[in-house]
């Protein structure tokens, strides 16, 4: 079978994105209204194109095969004589097809003016951004010598302390320390009782206090702090914690404690 | 500070920036309130436009750019290597068509408009990072959505999705996901 | 083509390249002769600084380049900001005095003088160029020895080594290489 349409489309047969590019390209080129496609002339047609693809020994993709038999299915069911006898709100059985068809002409318009806009953005050019560099040493060099120093001597006197005690008392392998967090918290509060505030290292340094009482101290202030007993202030890295109490409710605490240690 | 002043230093930001600048930043950066921050934008947008420097602002998804003029790209290219341009195919302009008009929406729903299968042209597109992944979908099997980028805005001109052509009335079709897919 | 459009294509020609766009360069995308290109850069410099504009044109070795206004820093720098500042940790600390007064060190003694393993706050100062790799210890194993750098004298403002506070005598106390680990 070869026909002036066949012809005319071997040429561009590769280029339709589907079934319904295929059919849209119909319905442009022969002019007809998308809204009441006569489906004898569109799907013979249709049929005239994928016998073409057939004959050039193309692959038919299976898109296009599901639209034939869709296309067969509608114009047969056109086709019925009883259809007259039917009523009024019957669906036609065309609609569902136009109303893709419909969606589909939507996109590809679109699709087109995406490529002009594309045309035109493509040529504005853009800048890489600058590289500009921060010195992350701007925090370092608030770390002065004299601190260098002192961390050093505090590793020392660390080591000093640890070394005379294992001389001295090897007695036992593991010394098992009971700290209490709540005592440690008490000890705060109580040296807060007297004082506005105080010194992290005054009362737990490891100077003075084993390693596992000053990480309770620690949390101790820290637990007191979540309660708004106390108020943590540290002006920067490394440097000293400073404990005060908080005057709106750390008398509270105390009633707290006492009501507690009466209990006991 | 003065509007000059404000202008100039917002000049330099978008110029060291290089990449869309938020409007929040500006607003942190220059201690201003975003209302009397976009005004500027705005100001300055137009004024560059109007005194044909080889400059512009862009605005892109509330952020801002600075890109040379089109018109004077046959100069720019001449500059450096010519960018290499990567072509989008028809079936990547459709999908792209549908997936701005459509978001979030999932690859079946894509391909019961198109009519046929879109795998590569969605991975394509994914490449090209003008679509990206945008969730998944509460249904069987969790299907992937996707969604429209920033890169595709700026590619296309568009300031916000908002910026998207209004199809005619007549031919609009809601897109119903939980509709059968075919 | 006249002066404004070829101003407005040199301002996007030196947006577009970024680095030093040299006068010939111009004169060659223009068609124009070296006098009248550099008239029309001499003028355009002036007439940036002149407006107050956020972006200046600096002439560098018979190139031009687009750059902010320095005065404009303190804004400029805000763009990209690291939000964490970035601190040596305490590990970090107590390492760095270690090696600085004990250099060359290996990592078996920086871990003996404090007790813990150091690992990963010797991979963080190695990481920052502030301790670096300095040979190797002529023992079993031949462990890497570690010395600072000159970035870490730069940082704590010291010229040499020597420069390092003196530890008064009675607090220096010998590390031995062989005494037990802990």
């Amino acid at each position: 079978m070869e026909s002036a349409l066949t012809k005319a489309c071997t040429i561009k047969i590769q280029n339709f994105e589907g079934p319904f590019d295929l059919l849209f390209h119909l319905i442009e080129k022969n002019q007809l209204n998308i809204y009441d496609i006569p489906i004898n002339e569109i799907t013979d047609q249709y049929m005239d194109f994928l016998f073409a693809m057939q004959q050039m020994d193309l692959e038919i993709a299976s898109e296009f095969l599901v639209m034939a038999a869709t296309l067969l299915h509608i114009k047969s069911r056109m086709l019925l004589p009883d259809r007259k006898e039917k009523q009024e709100d019957e669906v036609d059985p065309r609609e569902e097809l136009i109303l893709k068809l419909v969606e589909y002409k939507r996109f590809k318009e679109f699709s087109e003016i995406l490529k002009e806009r594309e045309k035109h953005w493509e040529k504005v050019v853009y800048k890489l951004p600058e590289a500009i560099e921060y010195d992350k040493e701007e925090v370092l060099l608030e770390l002065s010598p004299d601190e260098l120093r002192s961390v050093y001597l505090g590793i020392l006197e660390r080591n000093e302390k640890k070394m005379n005690r294992n001389v001295t008392g090897i007695t036992q392998i593991i010394q098992h320390e009971k700290v209490s967090l709540k005592s440690k918290m008490r000890e705060v509060l109580r040296n807060l009782f007297n004082n506005v505030f105080i010194r992290f290292s005054d009362l737990f340094s490891l100077e003075k206090k084993s390693r596992t009482e000053v990480v309770t101290g620690f949390l101790a202030i820290l637990e007191l702090s979540r309660m708004k007993k106390v108020i943590l202030e540290q002006s920067r890295q490394f440097s000293e914690i400073i404990v005060y109490r908080n005057k709106d409710s750390f008398l509270d605490f105390e009633d707290e404690k006492a009501a507690e240690t009466g209990g006991k | 500070m003065d509007i000059k002043k404000v202008e100039a230093i917002i000049e330099g930001l978008l110029f060291a920036s290089g990449d869309p600048l938020p409007l929040e930043d500006i607003c942190e950066i220059l201690e201003l309130d975003k209302k009397t921050a976009r005004l500027v934008m705005d100001n300055m947008i137009s004024s560059f436009k109007n005194s044909n420097r080889g400059i512009m602002i862009r605005e892109i998804n509330n952020a801002y750019q600075m890109c040379t003029r089109p018109e004077h790209f046959d100069f720019i290219k001449r500059l450096n290597e010519p960018r290499q341009k990567q072509v989008l195919s028809q079936a990547a302009f459709e999908v792209l068509s549908i997936v701005a008009y459509n978001q979030p929406i999932t690859k079946a729903k894509i391909e019961q408009i198109r009519g046929v299968n879109s795998d590569s042209a969605i991975s394509k597109l994914l490449e090209r990072n003008l679509i990206k992944e945008a969730g998944r979908m509460d249904a069987p099997g969790k299907p992937i959505l996707y969604a429209t980028t920033e890169e595709f805005l700026r590619c296309f001109g568009f300031r916000t999705i908002a910026d998207l052509p209004i199809l005619s009335m007549n031919e609009v079709i809601t897109v119903n996901e939980n509709q059968p897919i075919e």
